[in-house]
């Protein structure tokens, strides 16, 4: 019997050969050495991210949102739901606020849940997998396992938005959230003080402004760099890419010459706690991770 | 809806405001702006270089009852989410949303800007994610570099692909997905009649013929 | 009162012992002092020291103490005798503290030290114990003019307490402008609604109330006499003269709305356009439901346009802004959506000012679908079958312009405070040389006036700015220029009803407040308490009218003989008539030109060749002397060759002073009061520009004595100037040394 | 044992400051008893903390003096400092109080001489002047403070330095053993005047206060022009020293905002309208000053204020909520936001940044152990029927000064209308 069990909803960049496939690799040994286990709802479906708004319009989102709602709560009562990409969770929470807030929307949504043979009655908790490291273990938990500090290693905590705006995580600020930091201190390695650690990666406009995503990509690791870190560290998938996979472009169009690998949380956490680089997902990195995948074969 | 295209606003009247509180999602929080800027000097893309109308000025527009200038704007396109408006906010007002909400009732209503990319993206990405219930990354990108045909499509293919191949390597896009593989929901079937039922609902609840 | 017996109690605690000479010091106060008892003692304050006193006053029949000890701030509770005379030598303070503990200070020290003590026994012998006038009039009826909200409230409250009041008020009914509204803005929570004027429930009050006399279609003919003991003629239309005696009285006067007419681009006198005032009429006739224009057309749309001719720094309209016009416009605003929301309602304003809980009342208003633009109105034109507002949206950047049904002009408040004294004593020197024109002129003015005042200097409270009888102070608001007769409401400056009935309470406090103490013969703030009173000897005055002019409450009249009429429950105890008088025949008990004049006698002049100046400070006993106290608590060295004496005002200053000074051979004289003009800082008012006036005067006769201007020095000094002010005093001695010895000692 | 005289007649007024000396002095020089407590070991409050007052630009201590002599000269007011109301009970007309007295260690022998602030060592946080300085353990609280008499700080209470202060005093004035102790009184009627506290700006989080040295706030801007506050009246920016000679003051930092105080605060905008004066006074032409604002609120005849002000080249206003604040490499605090007068978009690099932040009680109606109406902020309201407590100055609204004087002169009838009473029906 695992200490803790929850739904899982790894959302669609997790996914085998997806962009984020990586981080689910790290997370599912992470949640092994912690004893957390994880079970997918059954058939979920895409969240619809933030982007969709305009096709997709209000009630379709929700709705959309609203199955695996009622999935999880069908295949797997009584668990609080755990997604580990941030618009996942944001999209998740937000649909569950407004059903839970108008009753028009929320008999709506069952008239169309009724179509795939679905209804829903209770919404179960939803949270991001970094709320239940720090709210369900917490910090001296996390540090418990830790074999193998990432001792000086300079790490800059890119927290991004959709964990930290609207909801964020109990008790921290918007301005300047500490749990990453904390994080990154817990598992042996330095956070470094820079004042980009919340702004925009540009999100989906990635793809369709690019040229105001990488203004403000550059400015993220422009000042990471000043701060003297070595590598950015995300909770967010979109986040992780963003930063990542543009670096190359934003010198091209700046003459920078960046080149910092983007890591998530639970890659540096397996590695403290002892993982390989493979169970880190470090094959994963667009930019490799030298350094650590040094330190992980030491 | 062609009635609304051609209805009348006057000046600092209250039909446009109407409108908005009536069709767009968390429209009635419009009024309630005591202008004081702070999303505007808060949101990230106005900043690099800019847009037309940052928050505050939309609000003030439809207020004014400049129906076209606020329909017509690009500036509820530029939203990436960042949610910085909506918590900083000295009034609660859901910024973010009522931007999303202007905008998805300027594109239903066909006043949005042509060739909107990030509209595009927006259609690409629901069409994409709901044809099998989950996304599809490779066709998404393709579709996506090539909406503007194919040697437009090329260049920006060019561009990324750097980004692109490294993924490849990274195993992180799947160019087997291309081809019709990569993941899906079993219950299809059930998804895009749930969805065709919601379409329905919201448009009878907004008074628009679906 | 019992035979003078002196006694002089010198203090050796806080190094007072160990710093001077406590030999010489009782040597002096015996032999030059020539004190009954002198004594000595180690922790004078402490509770045997006092007990020493205390027994020589009840068993040795001491009348007059004279205390060398620490500053008269310090350890008031302490040296606490209210029935014997008292002066307060101030050698640690005035002396030790201020001096460095070398060898070389040591003997200009003690010489300040011994000149203390001679000044302190001087001083009190020179005084007498106030006993406090016991004539003064005990009348405790309160009159109220004005019976709008703040008139009413202050009745009441009054009433309350359990004071009679009497209130006039010159229409028809109770009410005032409140009555004129169809609702007010909420005072309470939840601050969302419009709620009731609350008029009838006050009038309701006021009838039941036996305490209560009501007046209406009643003005006052005439108010003679003073505080405690005024005789009020009241006119009734159509009635007989009443005099009622009244203890105090309050003016509640109210406001009337600036005349839209004088703002004809902005539409004022066109047929859509009307003041907020006349919105409430449209609205109490609609009676809840739609409201419609002056021509029966129901209002769609409707603009208001904010500071109508107010916050105009052109100076052509109200410079001011009037505080409420804001929220009465949002809950106006209100009476058009409560009753039909759809009707578009539009705010311009520039700055919407509704502070405290009045943002949730903004808020609600937003609620409601009111439209707020920050625009700058430049026209409204009459259009069709309704206005054309022109203005700059702010926001937007742009010219551009509204349609409107109704628009409702926000034209703010003109106090109804009568003839400004000023302008009509210039009309009244310009009536007594000039013709008809010039007498109707006065005719004119008097006719505004609210009081009609019987007092020499004028019928009205003296205004200020703007034309309102507010106080000059903020740490007291009601702080005014005519003993025991208090401002309230809009008389006093621009407010809303609530402000009104907060303000009118505290007027009544304050009005019951001067009742009680006129009739113990006290004095009212700022030296409340105070029994002393300016006594007169009529057989030395020559009638030169200075101190009827120059009193800055008017408490000064004259008599048919044209002698100086001292009402004293008027009068503050300032002291500036006594420093006007010319021939010194006005003085109080405890204060006169004896007790200065002798200190300044008393201080011993070293002759010219020791080379040892001696300067004399004449300092505000508010902020001078406070800030040489301070300098002194922070150990600020200054000049030796100084010696303070502190004053009332220098209002209260008599050129005698100075004359006798450099006369006795004094090197130089500085005077130390607070900031004058239109920021002045006195609370006498005119005190210190006063006592600069008359110093200006001095430098003739210096002139005439063949002396520097500079041996008379005067300078505005602030309560903080702790650190900055010993450095002034080191220059001007500094300076003195320059000037050399005055020629005139041992003459 | 401190001993209280007090009776059903007496009028208790919670808090010493400008209201509540005010609602005191009225009543007592009216005739009735009076008790004043005050939780600060001196009387005047918060106003005492301001440089100047706006608009006459006169100084706090100027009618503070008139006050204490009002009080000295005044035997019906008992004042008891270091004082906390912790409990009421009984109803109008007959209150029964209590009343907890913190130990100040030093006794009436006092002679405010300083032999025992000369020989002490520790240093503990200046609270007078918002602990931007430091004190000596035994120290007066300033020039004007009264009671004139010294405090030991209770941290050096046990140690030998405690002992060595005992000895330095020859008056018996320092006494150790100084117990907290409880006394009850009784009233007829009670006035709470526990005025305000400035908004807690931390919970501001884009404006970085606490992480940025050099965001202060409006109060601690005050004592940094003050001759008499911790850099000797010199506008020197903490972080550095640098002269600050480029400022930035924020409106509505914490008021008209449901996310921290939803009531305007209403002397916020006139006060830095007042501060941009100190620049100018410091440093002339070189000292700019730019206002970022919503509603530039200088309400009634303050309007003269503000044109004057405004007329001011130095001085720049600008129509925007400050969106955040970052800080560059030297310190300097740069403000991110949009002019909404045209949109202009602004990142401006300022020396200093002050916040105006607002007003809120500095004890909440809930946390006033009586039955009494307070609104959705915490300010009392009046309690229509039968209340014997009655709120005064900025424990009633955000106020400035000279309307919580006001205040509390009502409220002082208000008072003497239930102990009249009582006197009535006594009689």
């Amino acid at each position: 019997m695992a200490k803790k069990e929850y739904a899982f909803y790894p959302g669609c960049s997790s996914q085998k050969g997806a962009s984020a496939s990586n981080y689910l690799v790290s997370v599912e040994s992470m949640c092994q050495s912690l004893d957390i286990k994880m079970t997918q709802i059954p058939d979920w479906n895409c969240c619809g991210a933030s982007v969709s708004y305009a096709e997709a319009g209000e009630l379709p989102r929700h709705v959309m949102n609203a199955r695996n709602f009622a999935l999880s709560e069908q295949n797997l009562p009584e668990r609080d739901i755990v997604a580990t990409c941030a618009a996942c969770w944001l999209g998740a929470r937000e649909s569950k606020e407004r059903l839970e807030h108008s009753s028009v929307l929320m008999t709506d949504t069952n008239t169309a849940l009724k179509e795939a043979g679905l209804n829903l009655k209770v919404i179960p908790e939803v949270r991001h997998m970094v709320e239940v490291l720090i709210e369900d273990l917490g910090y001296e938990e996390l540090a418990s396992h830790v074999k193998k500090p990432l001792e000086g290693m300079k790490i800059a905590g890119y927290v991004g938005c959709q964990t930290n705006r609207p909801f964020g995580i109990l008790g921290e600020s918007f301005e300047n959230p500490m749990y990453l930091d904390k994080l990154i201190e817990t598992v042996g390695a330095e956070a470094t003080k820079y004042d980009q650690k919340v702004t925009c990666c540009g999100g989906a406009l990635a793809f369709s402004e690019p040229e105001k995503a990488q203004a403000q990509i550059k400015d993220i690791i422009e000042s990471a760099y000043d701060s003297g870190a070595e590598m950015l560290v995300t909770p967010c998938p979109l986040c992780q890419a963003n930063t990542e996979v543009y670096q190359g472009q934003i010198n091209k169009k700046y003459g920078t010459k960046f080149n910092m690998p983007v890591l998530y949380y639970s890659q540096l956490m397996v590695l403290a706690y002892g993982g390989s680089a493979k169970d880190a997902g470090l094959n994963g990195q667009v930019i490799r991770a030298r350094t650590l995948e040094e330190f992980a074969s030491k | 809806m062609s009635d609304m295209n051609q209805q009348m606003t006057a000046k600092y009247k209250n039909n446009f405001l109407k409108e908005i509180e009536e069709q767009a999602e968390m429209g009635d929080w419009v009024k309630m702006c005591m202008q004081c800027g702070v999303c505007s000097g808060s949101c990230p893309t106005n900043f690099h270089p800019g847009w037309d109308h940052p928050p505050q000025e939309i609000f003030m527009l439809i207020r004014a009852g400049k129906r076209d200038e606020v329909l017509n704007s690009q500036s509820m396109w530029m939203c990436t989410s960042c949610y910085n408006c909506y918590v900083r906010c000295p009034r609660k007002i859901p910024i973010t949303h009522i931007m999303h909400g202007i905008a998805e009732y300027a594109y239903r209503i066909g006043r949005a800007p042509k060739n909107q990319p990030t509209l595009h993206l927006s259609q690409t990405f629901w069409n994409n994610c709901t044809k099998n219930g989950r996304v599809n990354e490779v066709q998404l990108t393709q579709t996506l570099y090539f909406k503007d045909g194919i040697a437009d499509g090329i260049k920006k293919a060019m561009a990324m692909q750097a980004a692109a191949l490294g993924l490849v390597k990274a195993g992180r896009l799947n160019p087997m997905e291309a081809l019709g593989g990569g993941h899906k929901c079993k219950d299809i079937k059930g998804i895009h009649a749930m969805l065709a039922k919601a379409k329905e609902l919201e448009a009878k609840r907004k008074g628009r013929t679906a | 009162m019992a035979e003078m017996k002196t006694a002089a109690y010198i203090c050796k605690g806080c190094e007072l012992g160990s710093r001077l000479d406590v030999a010489s010091l009782v040597k002096i106060a015996t032999k030059e002092g020539k004190m009954a008892i002198v004594r000595e003692h180690d922790f004078l304050c402490s509770a045997d020291g006092v007990a020493l006193i205390r027994n020589d006053i009840d068993n040795e029949g001491v009348t007059h103490a004279a205390i060398c000890a620490c500053s008269r701030r310090a350890k008031t509770e302490a040296f606490n005798f209210p029935t014997v005379a008292m002066s307060r030598g101030n050698l640690r303070e005035g002396v030790i503290w201020i001096r460095p503990d070398t060898d070389e200070a040591r003997e200009t020290t003690q010489e300040m030290a011994d000149d203390y003590v001679r000044m302190a026994c001087a001083e009190v012998k020179a005084m007498k114990v106030p006993e406090g006038n016991q004539n003064t009039g005990t009348t405790k009826t309160l009159l109220v003019v004005g019976g709008g909200m703040s008139g009413m409230t202050a009745a009441i409250e009054s009433a309350k307490a359990g004071y009679k009041v009497v209130l006039i008020e010159k229409t028809g009914a109770l009410g005032g402008m409140a009555a004129k509204l169809w609702k007010r803005i909420p005072n309470r929570e939840p601050f969302k609604a419009p709620m009731d004027n609350g008029v009838a429930d006050l009038v309701s009050q006021i009838e039941a109330d036996a305490n209560i006399k009501v007046y209406l279609n009643a003005v006052i003919a005439k108010t003679s006499g003073s505080p405690g003991r005024f005789a009020v003629d009241i006119a009734v239309e159509s009635g007989p003269v009443v005099t009622e005696d009244i203890g105090a009285i309050i003016q509640a006067s109210g406001f009337t709305p600036y005349d839209m007419a004088k703002l004809p681009n902005l539409g004022g006198g066109q047929a859509n356009v009307v003041d907020q005032l006349g919105l409430e009429a449209l609205a109490r006739a609609a009676n809840g439901g739609p409201i419609k224009r002056a021509d029966g057309k129901e209002v769609k749309s409707v603009v208001f346009v904010q500071c109508a001719g107010q916050r105009d720094a052109t100076k052509e309209h109200l410079e001011y802004c009037s505080g409420h016009c804001c929220a009465t416009s949002v809950k106006q605003a209100m009476y058009f959506k409560d009753a039909n929301p759809d009707v578009d309602t539009v705010v311009l304003y520039t700055d919407l000012r509704m502070p405290g809980n009045n943002e949730d009342f903004y808020r609600a208003a937003q609620n409601k679908g009111v439209i707020f633009s920050k625009g700058e109105v430049s026209n409204v034109a009459a259009s069709g079958d309704g206005c054309t507002v022109k203005f700059k949206d702010l926001i937007l950047n742009e010219e551009t312009s509204a349609e409107a049904d109704l628009v409702v002009l926000a034209t703010g408040m003109v106090p109804t405070t009568g003839p400004d004294l000023d302008a009509l004593s210039e009309a009244n020197r310009a009536a007594e040389s000039g013709g008809a024109e010039a007498k109707e002129q006065v005719v004119q003015m008097m006719s505004k006036s609210v009081l009609n005042l019987d007092y020499r200097q004028g019928p009205d409270v003296p205004q200020f700015k703007h034309g309102f009888n507010d106080s000059h102070f903020i740490c007291f608001p009601y702080e005014t220029r005519r003993t025991a007769i208090y401002a309230a409401g809009p008389v006093r400056r621009p407010m809303d009803i609530a402000q009104a009935t907060e303000d009118a309470t505290g007027a009544a406090m304050k009005a019951i407040q001067a009742m009680e103490n006129a009739g113990l013969g006290k004095a009212a703030h700022p030296r409340s308490g105070d029994l002393s009173f300016p006594s007169v000897r009529l057989e030395g005055c020559t009638q030169c009218k200075r101190c009827t002019v120059e009193c800055p409450f008017g408490a000064i009249d004259e008599d048919e003989k044209r002698f100086p009429l001292f009402n004293e429950s008027r009068c503050r105890r300032c002291g500036t008539c006594m420093g006007a008088c010319p021939v010194r025949v006005i003085s109080f008990e405890n204060y006169s030109v004896n007790t200065v004049g002798a200190q300044i006698k008393a201080v011993d002049i070293p002759d010219e060749f020791s080379e040892k100046p001696r300067v004399l400070v004449l300092a505000c006993e508010n902020d001078a002397y406070p800030a040489l106290d301070m300098a002194g608590m922070n150990r600020n060295a200054y000049d030796p060759y100084v010696r303070i004496i502190p004053v009332r005002c220098l209002g209260s200053v008599n050129t005698i002073w100075i004359t006798d000074a450099l006369n006795s051979g004094y090197d130089g004289v500085m005077l130390m009061g607070c900031k004058h003009g239109d920021q002045y800082q006195c609370h006498f008012v005119k005190g210190s520009e006063l006592g600069r006036y008359r110093m200006s005067k001095v430098y003739d006769t210096l002139k005439g004595m063949g002396l520097e201007e500079d041996r008379l020095m005067d300078l505005e000094v602030a309560i903080t100037d702790v650190d900055t002010l010993p450095q002034k005093i080191n220059d001007y001695a500094a300076r003195i040394v320059e000037m050399g010895m005055s020629p005139f000692k041992g003459l | 044992m401190t001993s209280v005289v007090a009776t059903n007649q007496s009028i208790l007024v919670v808090g010493g400051g400008i209201a509540g000396m005010t609602a005191a002095l009225e009543a007592a020089e009216t005739g009735k008893q009076v008790v004043l407590v005050e939780k600060n070991p001196y009387l005047g409050g918060r106003t005492v903390q301001l440089y100047r007052y706006f608009p006459k630009m006169c100084h706090p201590s100027c009618g503070l003096e008139i006050n204490l002599r009002r009080l000295k000269a005044n035997p019906r007011i008992q004042v008891l400092t270091m004082a906390e109301v912790t409990g009421i009970s009984g109803a109008k007309g007959n209150y029964s109080v209590n009343v907890k007295l913190a130990p100040r260690f030093v006794n009436e022998n006092c002679t405010a001489c300083g032999e025992c602030n000369r020989v002490a060592t520790t240093e503990v946080a200046d609270a007078f002047n918002y602990n931007l300085g430091k004190v000596k353990a035994a120290y007066l609280p300033s020039d004007m403070a009264y009671p004139q008499r010294y405090v030991i700080d209770p941290s050096v209470i046990g140690s030998a330095e405690a002992d060595t202060i005992k000895a330095a005093c020859k008056y018996g004035a320092i006494d150790l053993d100084m117990k907290e102790e409880t006394v009850t009184l009784n009233a007829g009627a009670i006035v709470w005047a526990t005025g305000w506290q400035p908004y807690d700006a931390e919970k501001i989080t884009p404006y970085r206060y606490g992480e940025f040295k050099n965001v202060i706030t409006n109060v601690e801007f005050e004592r940094l022009a003050d001759p008499h506050g911790p850099t000797g009246g010199k506008i020197l920016r903490p972080s550095d020293g640098k002269e600050a000679k480029n400022i930035a003051f924020i409106q509505c930092a914490g008021s008209r905002d449901e996310n921290h105080l939803r009531h305007c605060s209403r002397f916020c905008c006139m006060a830095s309208l007042k501060q941009t004066k100190y620049v100018q006074e410091a440093w002339g032409d070189e000292g700019k000053s730019t206002i970022y604002y919503i509603d530039i609120r200088a309400i009634d005849r303050f309007e003269d204020f503000y044109q004057e002000v405004k007329a001011n080249p130095n001085v720049c206003f600008v129509k925007s909520k400050v969106a955040r604040i970052s800080e560059d490499k030297n310190g300097d605090p740069r403000l991110w936001g949009v002019n909404t007068e045209g949109y202009i978009r602004y990142a401006e690099p300022h020396d200093l940044v002050v916040l105006a932040v607002g007003m809120e009680p500095s004890v909440k109606g809930v946390d006033i152990p009586a039955e009494v109406m307070s609104d959705s902020s915490g300010f009392l309201m009046a309690d229509p029927v039968n209340a014997g407590i009655f709120g005064a100055g900025c424990a009633t609204n955000a106020l400035d000064v000279n309307r919580a004087v006001q205040s509390a002169t009502a409220a002082a009838l208000r008072a003497v209308q239930v102990v009249n009473k009582v006197a009535r029906a006594e009689a």
